[in-house]
């Protein structure tokens, strides 16, 4: 038990060890648990969190439990570790077939990921929290996550960042100090290795062998100003505040999809609170006149008609285009313009205010406000655990976003073929079945086998509930997001009861089913909620793929191609079936659409294959070849590609539905309120499992 | 002489000192509306001293009184919108700024 | 009672709270104290670990709501002690406040006309 | 003696509200459960987050309470069972909730948390919305009675209760009533699903329980301002005064904590826009309306 | 009951004033719209321990609310509105000074030296305070409460005019 303080023994000990026990009680039948990866994680997982009576806490400030369900990848075990030290104490680890959670301490309890494992797990918590709530024995919790570093940079040169005090190799100033997440340079190192975690590069920055944290200041109006001691600013006289730069800003630029209406490091904090200016990724390109104007692809600038020149080209013009581009008038200190010129009759260390405004961004309505970049992930209540989502905030609406998949991806190669769909599976815990599928396609398509042909419907009818189980669980999970408590819980007690429902099962869960699709359907205001968020259309929304296109009306679903389907007689359920435009709301009903075809599918199928592994599906595995294989996951087509060597795989390339829904955030959140914003998100049903390259 | 008043109307004057110094000494326009509300409340409280221990009987008194508070929410409302509209078009509600870069 | 003794009750309701809140803080503070750990005190964001500080120019979107009620919200300084003689006074009061309203919904109409009423 | 038995129905009414809320939240009624988790917190640590405004952090939550409470102190229980019967009971009302405001946006800004801020500022925006919907149906209210205070409120709806005699006014009250609370679906200051916590988010411990309470508070002021203004208070055949009272506050209390678990969440631009183009003309409809009435017809 | 009144007079107008020199001693946006409001509901405190019931819980009432609003105003044009650099937003701070001494000295000095004396004559109680004020406003003040309405008109007509943005589509 990870106590709350050693306890005072002393005069009050008695008084206090007395009501320290009853709160210790209290404790014990109060637990509220805040989930890693994520609550959809969880049910998807087989847990029944309401009949296992335990609150969940939206906040690690609520939580005194930390439940982790099921392994976590190396970043998410640092995300982790920064929810549990936020955790107030007294505090517990609830590992449930987690396996080794190292940053993190020990668990308090370990079970099996099961129900049964869940409820044994809070029984053994509650006791342990009862008796050793306020156990005298305690340690302070670290992690490398949590460390502060203390890094270099060149005052005028905030992209030249060292570990060593040294001068800059650009203009030859002396570097100043400055503190830094561990994580930072970790990510920086990891960003050019492929799927490279943070996590890596933490060793070498661990808090043991870096330099004693010290403090930086820095004057909040010009970012350049940093100094390791108190003081006020020479520019404009300000007192210096104590500055530490962002964590994860920087640490996961791999796999990140980065969207919006700009370059999202532009929106540091106020004052340019982190610094670090990584060239822009090859392949932007931008008018040398119109910095705003960011393009993917070579062409003309749509206002001027310049030819688009590569972006860090246009970065290194001056410091002017610069720090417009940038967006942070806060920066300006980036090169452009330093404090103001003097006017007659102002007086001397007066700031303007026009100077610090002039490079800002302006919003729609023409105020330029600072920017702030808030992280809404991995562990969002109502967004998939794992998703590492961050918004540029102006006020509260969006200004840019940037989603990424904060789990890896990667088939190690070497593996045997056998395993294959087992560790796809285990891969994605949220749709396991199509993973399955999907690998067990691949390797009968490079064995050059077809399958048994009566196993066809089965293992359609076995995609069918995997792709209900799926629905269900968004359902659930956007219903939390819009406060929706009660369909929650619905729901989820839904999904538990079809999660492993075999065909007549499904048939008796059905009209439960129907009556759901109605109700919410007819749910007052929940239209008015979603109608016009997110809309997505046209050519965007048929690249999405999945639900999201066919909400807006395009037919593509790989489905449409199977022969297993066409015998169960398939029929693509497109928008202009539900009668609705590619917004939330008709994405919403899609679902429901898709719930009811998929259940008639089961029951047209008679039967559901068990989790099949593919060595029985397969006479002989193959042991060299390469193959594809494509299948409509819940969430869209997933794709694999398959390189065997030997009967190990020796290269494989997931594509999920992931990315090509990600690169839709930025646009279509733009501009948008948080909270539309997120809704907005949520209704894509991202799947960020398994994304990662 | 009676105490009561007196300490409110000092009270008054001071808070109306404060107020002035507040309008006169501070740049920006938002603050300079801060101290026209300070030397207003204490136009508010020197009525209310007044009509009580004055003249109790006469409404009127408190008349004035809501018409100074619909001049203080009046103040507020249009001096917010030239905030908003100077913010707009300058970025910079400063009022150096407002003398300095006109135009 | 008297209203001065009135107010006096509800000054003593105030302190009394603050005196109820302060042992409560006194209470917990007996039972545990605060342990200061690395990255305790960074506010939570769901996992991710953002240092930096967010008080920064916010961008109220309502302000064209704001600056309308501000100058609406006067009305009912004028409005409540008129509701207390309306009944007594009758037709007149009626009128009176009609007219008044009806100006003041001018404003609010040329505001909801001109886009004050939207998020800006 | 009766500030003691109003503190002692105080206290009551705010478990039993726990109670309820804790019913419609986790579908599971258990009458402990508030015991237990206010005990729980107690337990827990306060963490103080690092470069915040200690002292709007610290106030926020006391502010709260003083509001919540003070608020209550013009609600009559019975005929005589009032802490001050005010003669501007029903502006005092206001007045003293106007502060839950200033209380949450001292709560969203101490922190110096995203989540909290924007929680604070989001909750400025509902209170635009929610005003003047409160003002214009009190008065409303007040046009009958002709008179502020509470009291008379309550009698003069001896005929016939205002739900009744001003239903528009009920709704519109209804509804700015459960955005003042910030009870779902306007729970936009703290929204689970948007913000995390919101303007609750950092806090912990003691301090959290603080802020429970008052929020409890203020449902009970509100509630029990409903039962006063639109149902008649304490009027009622067979029961003693104070049973009614207690009867309707608890309904009402109990219809806006589970309306909102039906719901979901309001986007603030709606509310706004609502509040703004329906709820005000309707008000004033409201007051035009009850004007003619009350001319023509003298009950 | 008159010393009680002049303590609690002295009492909430000490805090009126130190709020009012919070207002511009602090570097806190946030906190100096904060101080002003309470501040004022000082001064509400005050109207109140006057018996100006009404005016009191009005004046209570009001200034929180206008001033939260300021609250948002003062974050959204002021430059560093957490006051964590704690910069000098002043200018002319000897004649600002000067200026308001001299305001604050003049006032006593005609408030001291003009010696208001009499008999406190007894004052209305709330409820008729409310509805002479009623009266007042429907009798021979009517055109003043009209005035003021316009005067409100013209304030939110010229804020809209100013302040919002034209845009093209409209909801």
């Amino acid at each position: 038990m990870n106590g709350l303080t050693g306890a005072r023994e002393g005069a009050r000990a008695g008084v206090a060890g007395g009501l320290r026990r009853m709160v210790a009680r209290a404790m014990a039948r109060d637990l509220c648990a805040f989930f890693v990866p994520g609550m959809d994680v969880a049910r998807a997982r087989g847990l029944d969190l309401d009949a296992a009576g335990l609150h969940r806490a939206d906040t690690p400030r609520r939580a005194n439990v930390l439940l982790v369900a099921g392994p976590l990848p190396p970043s998410l075990l640092d995300a982790a570790c920064v929810a549990w030290a936020q955790m107030p104490r007294p505090r517990a680890i609830l590992a449930l077939g987690a396996g080794e959670i190292a940053p993190l301490p020990g668990p308090d309890v370990a079970e099996d990921l099961s129900q049964s494992g869940l409820a044994a797990g809070l029984a053994a918590l509650r006791r342990a929290v009862a008796a050793g709530a306020f156990a005298p024995e305690v340690t302070d919790f670290d992690a490398p996550a949590l460390a502060v570093r203390v890094e270099y940079t060149c005052p005028m040169h905030p992209e030249v960042v060292s570990d060593k005090p040294g001068s800059c190799p650009k203009c030859g100033m002396d570097l100043v100090e400055r503190e830094a997440s561990a994580g930072d340079h970790g990510g920086h190192a990891g960003a050019d290795e492929t799927g490279g975690g943070g996590r890596r590069g933490h060793e070498g920055h661990g808090s043991d062998n870096a330099p004693a944290p010290s403090r930086a200041y820095t004057c909040p109006m010009h970012p350049e100003v940093v100094s390791d001691k108190p003081g006020s600013c020479p520019k404009c006289g300000m007192d210096l505040v104590e500055r530490e730069a962002s964590t994860w800003d920087h640490g996961r630029h791999a796999g990140a999809v980065e969207t919006g209406n700009g370059d999202h490091r532009a929106h540091e904090g106020p004052g340019g609170h982190d610094t670090h200016d990584t060239p822009a990724p090859s392949g932007v390109y931008t008018c040398p006149m119109h910095p705003e104007v960011v393009s993917e692809e070579p062409g003309s600038c749509p206002e001027c008609g310049m030819t688009l020149v590569p972006k860090d080209q246009a970065g290194d013009h001056a410091g002017q285009v610069h720090a417009k581009q940038q967006g942070h008038g806060g920066d300006s200190g980036h090169g452009g313009h330093g404090s103001a010129p003097e006017v007659p009759g102002i007086e001397p260390h007066f700031m303007s205010m026009v100077d610090m405004t002039r490079d800002l961004p302006a919003s729609p309505d023409g105020l330029r406000m600072e920017w702030i970049e808030v992280p809404f992930g991995p562990f969002f209540p109502g967004l998939p655990g794992g998703l590492g989502l961050t918004f540029t905030l102006d006020g509260d609406s969006v200004a840019a976003a940037r989603a990424e998949s904060l789990v890896p991806g990667v088939l190690a190669p070497g593996l045997p073929a056998a395993e294959l769909a087992d560790r796809l599976a285990a891969q994605g815990p949220l749709a396991p079945a199509a993973l399955r599928e999907l690998a067990c396609r691949a390797l009968e398509a490079a064995a050059g086998a077809a399958p048994p042909p009566e196993w066809g419907a089965a293992r359609a009818a076995a995609l069918e509930r995997a792709r209900i189980a799926s629905h269900l669980n968004w359902l659930a999970g956007l219903a939390r997001q819009v406060g929706l408590v009660t369909l929650e819980r619905r729901v989820a007690a839904l999904h538990q009861r079809l999660r492993q429902a075999d065909a007549a099962d499904c048939a008796r869960v059905a009209p439960a089913l129907g009556a759901l699709g109605a109700r919410v359907r007819g749910t007052p205001l929940l239209r008015d909620r979603l109608a016009g968020i997110g809309q997505i259309d046209g050519r965007a929304a048929a690249e999405a793929g999945g639900p999201v296109a066919r909400a807006a009306g395009h037919a593509v679903d790989a489905r449409a191609d199977d022969p297993a389907y066409a015998a169960l007689g398939f029929r693509v359920i497109a928008g202009k079936d539900t009668g609705t435009g590619g917004d939330a709301w008709a994405r919403l009903v899609q679902r429901l659409a898709e719930i009811d075809q998929s259940l008639d599918l089961i029951a047209r199928a008679g039967a559901i294959a068990e989790a099949a592994h593919s060595a029985d599906l397969l006479a002989e595995l193959p042991s060299d070849g390469h193959a594809m294989a494509r299948v409509e996951t819940p969430r869209g087509p997933s794709t694999l590609h398959l390189t065997l060597q030997g009967g190990t795989i020796a290269e494989a390339r997931l594509t999920t539905p992931f990315a090509r829904l990600a690169a839709q955030i930025g646009p279509m959140t733009a501009q948008m309120e948080l909270a539309e914003a997120l809704t907005a998100v949520a209704s894509l049903d991202l799947d960020p499992w398994g994304a990662r390259p | 002489m009676i105490p009561e008043l007196m300490i409110a109307l000092s009270i008054g004057a001071a808070l109306f000192g404060i107020g002035l110094y507040g309008a006169l000494s501070q740049t920006n326009l938002v603050m300079i509306i801060m101290g026209v509300e300070l030397v207003l409340s204490a136009a508010l409280l020197n009525m209310v001293a007044f009509w009580r221990y004055l003249h109790p009987d006469v409404t009127a008194a408190k008349m004035y009184v809501l018409i100074v508070m619909a001049v203080m929410a009046v103040e507020m409302t249009v001096g917010f919108g030239i905030a908003v509209a100077r913010f707009r078009s300058r970025g910079s509600v400063e009022m150096e700024e407002a003398r300095e870069l006109k135009g | 009672m008297n209203e001065i003794t009135q107010y006096a009750v509800l000054f003593s309701l105030t302190l009394g709270t603050v005196g109820f809140v302060l042992a409560i803080y006194a209470l917990a503070r007996a039972i545990g104290r605060l342990r200061a750990e690395p990255a305790k005190d960074v506010p939570a964001t769901a996992g991710a670990l953002a240092r930096d500080p967010v008080w920064v120019r916010y961008h109220a979107k309502y302000y064209g709501y704001a600056l309308l009620f501000l100058a609406f919200d006067m009305e009912m300084a004028f409005m409540y002690p008129w509701a207390v003689v309306y009944r007594e006074e009758g037709l007149v009061a009626l009128l009176d406040m009609g007219v008044f309203l009806a100006v003041l919904f001018l404003g609010l109409l040329y505001g909801w006309s001109q886009g004050a009423l939207r998020r800006q | 003696m009766t500030l003691a038995i109003i503190l002692f129905a105080l206290a009551l009414g705010c478990y039993l509200i726990a109670v309820l809320e804790d019913w419609a939240v986790h579908g599971r009624l258990d009458p402990l459960r508030p015991a237990v988790s206010a005990l729980a917190l107690l337990g827990r640590e306060q963490v103080l987050p690092r470069k915040s405004d200690r002292l709007f952090f610290e106030v926020g939550p006391v502010l709260l309470l003083v509001a919540g409470l003070l608020a209550v102190a013009v609600i009559p229980l019975a005929p005589g069972l009032i802490v001050t019967d005010l003669a501007t009971g029903a502006l005092f009302l206001n007045a003293a909730l106007a502060y839950v405001l200033v209380a949450l946006i001292m709560a969203g800004w101490g922190p110096n948390g995203a989540y909290a801020m924007i929680g604070g500022w989001r909750f400025l925006g509902q209170f635009v919305a929610y005003a003047m919907l409160i003002v214009m149906t009190i008065t409303a209210v007040a046009m009958r009675a002709e008179s502020l205070s509470t009291t008379e409120i309550v009698t003069s709806q001896a005929a016939l209760w205002n739900v009744f005699y001003q239903p528009i006014g009920f709704v519109l009250f209804v509804i700015a009533a459960m955005g003042l609370a910030w009870l779902p679906p306007i729970d936009l200051p703290t929204g689970g699903g948007d913000l995390a916590g919101g303007v609750e988010a950092e806090y912990t411990g003691a301090r959290l329980a603080v802020l429970r309470l008052a929020r409890l508070v203020i449902v009970l002021a509100l509630a029990s301002a409903t039962a006063t203004f639109y149902l008649g208070g304490w009027l009622g055949p067979w029961l003693p005064a104070w049973a009614w009272t207690a009867a309707k506050t608890l309904a009402v209390a109990a219809a806006m904590l589970f309306l909102g678990r039906h719901l979901p969440r309001l986007r603030e631009a709606r509310y706004l826009a609502v509040s703004w183009k329906l709820g005000i003309p309707l008000a004033l409809a409201n007051i035009i309306l009850v004007g003619v009435i009350a001319l023509v017809v003298p009950i | 009951m008159s010393v009680a009144q002049a303590l609690f007079l002295i009492f909430f107008g000490a805090a009126a004033v130190w709020f009012g020199i919070v207002v511009f001693r602090t570097h806190s946006m946030v906190r100096s719209a904060i101080a002003l409001l309470f501040s004022q509901t000082a001064v509400g405190a005050m109207f109140l321990v006057m018996q100006a019931e009404f005016l009191g819980v009005l004046q209570i009432m009001m200034m929180a609310t206008e001033m939260s609003v300021m609250a948002i105003f003062m974050v959204m044009f002021m430059m560093d509105p957490g006051g964590m650099g704690k910069m000098d937003m002043t200018h002319q701070k000897r004649l600002s000074l000067w200026a308001g001494g001299i305001g604050l000295v003049a006032a006593l000095a005609v408030i001291w030296g003009a010696g208001w004396t009499g008999p406190v004559p007894p004052v209305p109680g709330a409820a008729e305070q409310a509805a002479a004020l009623g009266r007042e406003l429907l009798g021979r003040s009517m055109f003043i409460f009209e005035a003021a309405a316009l005067m409100i008109l013209t304030a939110m007509v010229a804020a809209t005019m100013v302040a919002i943005a034209p845009r093209e589509e409209d909801d």
